[in-house]
């Protein structure tokens, strides 16, 4: 890792860090769209780093382009107030703590158990110059099981969504 | 490593004067199109000997001195954001667009874009898939301004439905190149026909993406003026406001070109193909402002669609035939169906 | 929670200063989505009391005002004003007058009908056939300028005649127009007529069937795009209108297409009235009624007529006591006068029945269930000028 | 239909409440009771040989200040009695100082003066029975124009209502009477029964006054300076000059 990687990777880290306190801390829950915008961002950059260019777009793309709209999309039809007025959320912070003290401490055990060798990153997916080719074949072609089947899965979840929703328009 | 980063500034100095230089130009182009169209003159006090050319700019220094109002119940951090962002994503997919067919200097070539990476149509996409957040925050920060909020509703929905349908149109064209790399694509076609010629379909369908994407007239629904007074426009002034269009501009523009990239060969021509360098330039760029004109063109022809004719040709119609276009891509590539 | 049946209806104040809405008119739309669910039309803007006025002013001084109401179609105004009173005293018209009329009816027609057009499509998003449109408008307007010498409110047709002959250049004028304008109207025809999108905004949209248009009082191109088979020139016929040869376009649909269709043959309708009063005109004879009791005895200036001439001037033309109702046949639908009459020069109670006032309070039972955009064209297709609405 | 069919037709139905009818300049209008006009107009709809579908316009007309020539002729008359009568009370007074050769001329003009007033009262009488017709027991008219499209023909029903009278709306019958009502509510105050939604259409939603009745005032009145002056923000244009005459 050379010190310029160094550099980005402490702006981008930043950046993805940054955005999730925002998220969680913003009052407005718009606010906490752009600032889960802001560290999805920083998340792609993360993968940029990585030399996984296919998937820092991808991030870009589905995340940042398309979840997060449908997000502040729903946003849209609802009223801030009202949402602003719920109280139900607060009753579980303690669980949410829990978990993610949880979390966090699972993830420092993992960092210091193994020695992740950042320098070694990109190298063993960029084979063939462009990467977005090897994760194809190993999708389509080792993990074409589980794939097909989460397609299915979320193909099932659109139409019970459809199907939920749907009103006859008088 | 220095001279990586030291190029890049400045390729990205010069591309981003060159693109406001296109933006003014573009301020004016419209306007003289639209007039010749409407059979009435268009700008021609300022620099009355260029055509009013001039023109652009007198508007820009009037909108820099513009009182720039901010509504009471505006969300003011969000709303002085939106036409940054709207603006800004734009010019950073701009970034991955060619300006022109690679220089060979030595043994390497030397790319007339400020980044060039491998998954360059794929980074071009995410970038102006962001750029709806323009328009949404835009809508949202506009301190309950309804127009707006419908507004920022419709380009949303817009935005979501023809982006998908255009990342199927475009997958054709990746399909046969069997790269994503805008170089490769051109370099395909330079050795073959025009990927029109082998996807007309995906042609026809990623034309009609185009003047959704850029929201232009019969698809500019975010800003139907006779609907929604001027959508998320109407509660900004001065340079914010000004800004929109900036973006719009730089949208055109890039579709322009991953149009002519992907389903016109790009720099080659009919004849003399890319030698020399400066031939396929030209060819490159008087394509490219075919389309952009095309875009003023559609402007002032024809009507505007209504909302939910433009979902259903989307989701209806698009959609599937889409989807057919590549299962039949994909059969003809396995089957080898000779390329000529 | 937030439950799908708690969602909300929301409010939008259309106008009065949107530019949709032609003029200050004040929409109080109530959508579900972007479906609306109710129209509450909000007048009065531009109230200016013209009822009130006229009672208070002598006929010929009232005269004026009458170009306020509709102000993109003032020579029919002029008209159907000039008519009423006629009616009420029992005057007549010279033949040359009457051609005259006609002329400048089917002319201001014209002229409405293109401002209509334009403004139609460019509600409907196309820029381009508003300029088209008033290239044609502006030769029409020439023309009147030429005879009047105004532009926009001409107040040139007068109780028993016209207020001066037209000219041979007018004429001439009048025979290049119509040698040009069906080419002319050709352009902004094949940029919409068959256009997909055109079709797709205004076919099936804002539907309004017979029995309904007929009950909602709608008049005019209106009430003939629902299947109505009725023209005041024809029904109701005034003027010369009997002696001429035209047809009266209606289709049964009542969408805004058929609006459109029918104000479009309506235009190509107004270009034969006009070929046949080219030819017919007599070249001679008085353009106004001499005997006329609003003629002001200005050539021979002899004894008592200054006295007369003042007299004219402060009490009028005193009117039979009585009531008269007269509706003409305007580019809108049906202007009419209902006039009751006290015996003095004054009216005692006038009553302009004004097609747009009808239509905008129409409007909500055309337009809902329909999407936003679709008030718009609604708006556009029913073609209301508020200076007629308000009064 | 001819006109008097349609009049016969009317009065064979309803009788009594068709009071009246007239052709005025070619125009058949017909005047009704109001408590027949919601019937009478239903029946103009639905009457197959009639079927008055469609409605041009209602309004309505403020006869309050109509001129009444008869009226005025006799109290005309009445007031030349007056004047005589003081005469010859004059006269009588000159009688008891005068002379007798003027007495005897004035005793003629008595004489004839009395003849006179006689005279002058049976016409005035004649004239005050004739001008009964001219009377009205309420201020306002509503009329309705109708047409029919099918058949071709119009007719205009009025009816007389007072300020009190609340008249049956007839949106029921004809949709397009609904703006109309509103209007006539606005401007003349007359109210309408069953009207989905009767509300000021031309006037503010808090005008006071009905602006087309004869009686309001054509150039301002007492009292718009100060209802400005509670409406305008403070510190702008206290008084407005051209609000009122001076």
């Amino acid at each position: 890792m050379t010190s310029m990687e160094a550099i980005i990777f402490a702006i981008v880290s930043l950046i993805a860090v940054v955005g999730a306190l925002g998220l969680v801390f913003a009052k407005n829950p718009y606010h906490s769209a752009l600032w889960m915008v802001f560290s999805f961002v920083g998340l792609a950059g993360l993968l940029a780093l990585l030399e996984a260019y296919f998937l820092t777009v991808l991030q870009l793309i589905v995340y940042a382009g398309a979840i997060v709209v449908m997000i502040a999309f729903v946003m849209m039809t609802i009223d801030f107030r009202k949402v602003g007025g719920l109280s139900k959320f607060v009753p579980q912070w303690l669980w949410g703590l829990i978990i993610s003290f949880g979390i966090l401490i699972d993830l420092f055990i993992l960092a210091s158990k193994m020695k992740i060798d950042v320098s070694q990153s990109g190298k063993n997916l960029a084979i063939a110059g462009s990467n977005t080719k090897a994760l194809g074949m190993e999708l389509f072609t080792h993990y074409l099981f589980p794939f097909e089947l989460v397609a299915i899965i979320l193909l099932v979840a659109l139409i019970g969504v459809v199907v939920l929703t749907k009103r006859e328009i008088k | 490593m220095l001279i990586y980063v030291l190029t890049g500034a400045i390729k990205l100095l010069v591309v981003f004067v060159l693109l406001l230089l296109y933006a003014l130009f573009m301020l004016w182009f419209e306007r003289k199109a639209l007039g010749f169209i409407q059979i009435r003159i268009g700008p021609k006090l300022v620099s009355s000997g260029l055509e009013g050319l001039l023109q652009p700019i007198a508007d820009m220094l009037k909108t820099l001195w513009k009182e720039d109002i901010v509504p009471h119940r505006a969300d003011k951090l969000v709303f002085w954001l939106a036409p940054v962002i709207g603006a800004m994503f734009p010019f950073a997919a701009a970034m991955a667009m060619p300006f022109g067919p690679p220089l060979k200097i030595g043994g390497s070539y030397f790319y007339l874009s400020v980044v060039h990476v491998n998954v360059g149509i794929l980074y071009i996409l995410a970038a102006l898939g962001l750029t709806s957040y323009g328009v949404l925050s835009a809508g949202i920060a506009s301190g309950g301004n309804k127009y707006s909020l419908i507004s920022a509703q419709r380009e949303v929905a817009q935005m979501v439905s023809y982006e998908v349908v255009m990342a199927l149109a475009l997958l054709n064209p990746i399909l046969m190149a069997q790269s994503l790399d805008l170089y490769d694509i051109v370099a395909m076609q330079a050795h073959h026909l025009w990927f029109v010629f082998y996807q007309p379909v995906a042609f026809v369908v990623f034309l009609i993406c185009m003047f959704a994407t850029a929201a232009i007239v019969p698809f500019d629904l975010p800003e139907a003026e006779q609907e929604l007074v001027a959508g998320f426009n109407t509660e900004y002034s001065a340079m914010k406001m000004g800004m929109f269009p900036f973006g719009q501009f730089v949208t055109i523009l890039v579709m322009s070109s991953l149009m002519v990239i992907f389903f016109l060969g790009g720099w080659t021509g009919p004849i003399w193909n890319g030698h020399p360098w400066i031939l396929g330039f030209i060819w490159y760029w008087i394509k490219v402002f075919f389309f952009v004109f095309l875009f003023i063109w559609s402007w002032g022809t024809f009507p505007r669609y209504r909302y939910d004719q433009l979902m259903n040709i989307c989701w209806k119609i698009l959609l599937p035939i889409s989807v057919l276009n590549i299962l039949w891509t994909g059969f003809a590539l396995i089957i080898h169906i000779p390329m000529i | 929670m937030i439950g799908i049946e708690e969602t909300k209806r929301v409010r939008i104040n259309m106008g009065p200063q949107h530019p949709a809405t032609h003029g200050v008119g004040r929409f109080i739309l109530t959508l579900n989505g972007e479906i609306i669910e109710d129209v509450k039309p909000i007048c009065g803007y531009l109230h200016r009391g013209l009822e009130k006025l006229a009672e208070n002013m002598t006929y010929q001084q009232f005269m004026p005002i009458v170009d306020r109401l509709d102000y993109v179609a003032s020579m029919n105004n002029d008209l159907a004003y000039c008519l009423a009173i006629e009616k009420l005293l029992g005057m007549e018209v010279p033949e040359r007058a009457e051609y005259i009329r006609i002329l400048i009816a089917e002319l201001g027609r014209i002229a409405s009908h293109l401002i209509w057009l334009g403004t139609m499509a460019l509600d409907i998003g196309a820029m381009t056939p508003y300029f088209y449109t008033f290239r044609d408008r502006e030769t029409i307007y020439d023309m009147f300028e030429e005879i009047c010498g105004a532009r926009l409110m001409y107040n040139y047709v007068r109780m028993g005649g016209v207020s001066n002959d037209i000219t041979p250049k007018f004429m001439e004028m009048l025979k290049h127009f119509l040698d040009t304008f069906p080419k002319l109207m050709k352009e902004s025809d094949g940029l919409l007529t068959k256009n997909r999108i055109w079709m797709s905004r205004t076919k099936d949209v804002g539907v309004i069937n017979y029995d309904d248009a007929i009950s909602w009082g709608l008049s005019g191109p209106c009430l003939r795009g629902s299947g109505v088979n009725w023209d005041l020139r024809k029904n109701r016929p005034y003027g010369i209108y009997p002696s001429l040869d035209f047809d009266i376009p209606y289709l049964p649909e009542g969408d805004v297409y058929a609006r459109y269709l029918v104000r479009l043959e309506e235009i190509n309708q107004s270009v034969r009235i006009l070929r046949q009063c080219v030819e017919k005109i007599p070249s001679g004879g008085d353009y106004m009624n001499p005997e006329s009791p609003f003629v002001r005895p200005m050539k021979k200036p002899k004894e008592g007529i200054a006295l007369k001439d003042f007299v004219l001037q402060i009490r009028g033309v005193k009117a039979p006591a009585g009531e008269v109702y007269f509706g003409a046949e305007n580019p809108k639908g049906e202007l009419g006068f209902y006039i009751v009459s006290d015996g003095a020069g004054k009216p005692y109670r006038m009553k302009i029945r004004t097609p747009s006032f009808v239509h905008v309070f129409a409007l909500p039972v055309i337009v809902k269930g329909g999407l936003i955009a679709d008030i718009v064209s609604v708006i556009s297709s029913l073609d209301f000028v508020f200076g007629e609405v308000d009064r | 239909m001819k006109n008097d069919e349609i009049v016969g037709l009317l009065k064979g139905e309803f009788g009594e409440a068709v009071k009246a009818s007239a052709e005025l300049s070619g125009d058949l209008t017909v005047k009704v009771d109001l408590s027949k006009l919601h019937e009478i107009l239903q029946f103009l709809r639905s009457c197959p040989s009639l079927e008055f579908d469609y409605l041009p316009f209602m309004t309505a007309i403020d006869y309050s200040v109509y001129p009444k020539p008869k009226t005025k002729e006799a109290e005309a008359k009445l007031k030349e009695v007056k004047t005589k009568e003081e005469k010859i009370k004059e006269d009588e007074e000159k009688l008891t100082e005068a002379k007798e050769e003027e007495a005897e001329s004035l005793k003629e003009e008595i004489q004839k003066l009395k003849e006179e007033i006689v005279k002058a009262k049976e016409e005035a009488e004649k004239l005050k029975e004739e001008a009964k017709e001219e009377e009205r027991e309420k201020q306002f008219d509503v009329v309705y124009q109708l047409r029919s499209i099918k058949h071709s023909h119009d007719i205009r029903i009025k009816a007389e209502v007072g300020e009190e009278d609340i008249v049956e709306s007839a949106t029921d019958i004809w949709s397009s009477t609904g703006c109309d009502e509103c209007e006539i509510y606005d401007m003349f105050g007359i109210k309408f029964k069953n009207h989905p939604d009767l509300r000021r259409i031309l006037m503010p939603e808090d005008w006071v006054g009905h602006p087309y009745r004869k009686d309001y005032p054509l150039k301002g009145k007492e009292g718009d300076d100060e209802y400005l002056d509670t409406r305008l923000p403070e510190g702008q244009l206290k008084k407005p000059e051209h609000t009122r005459m001076p």
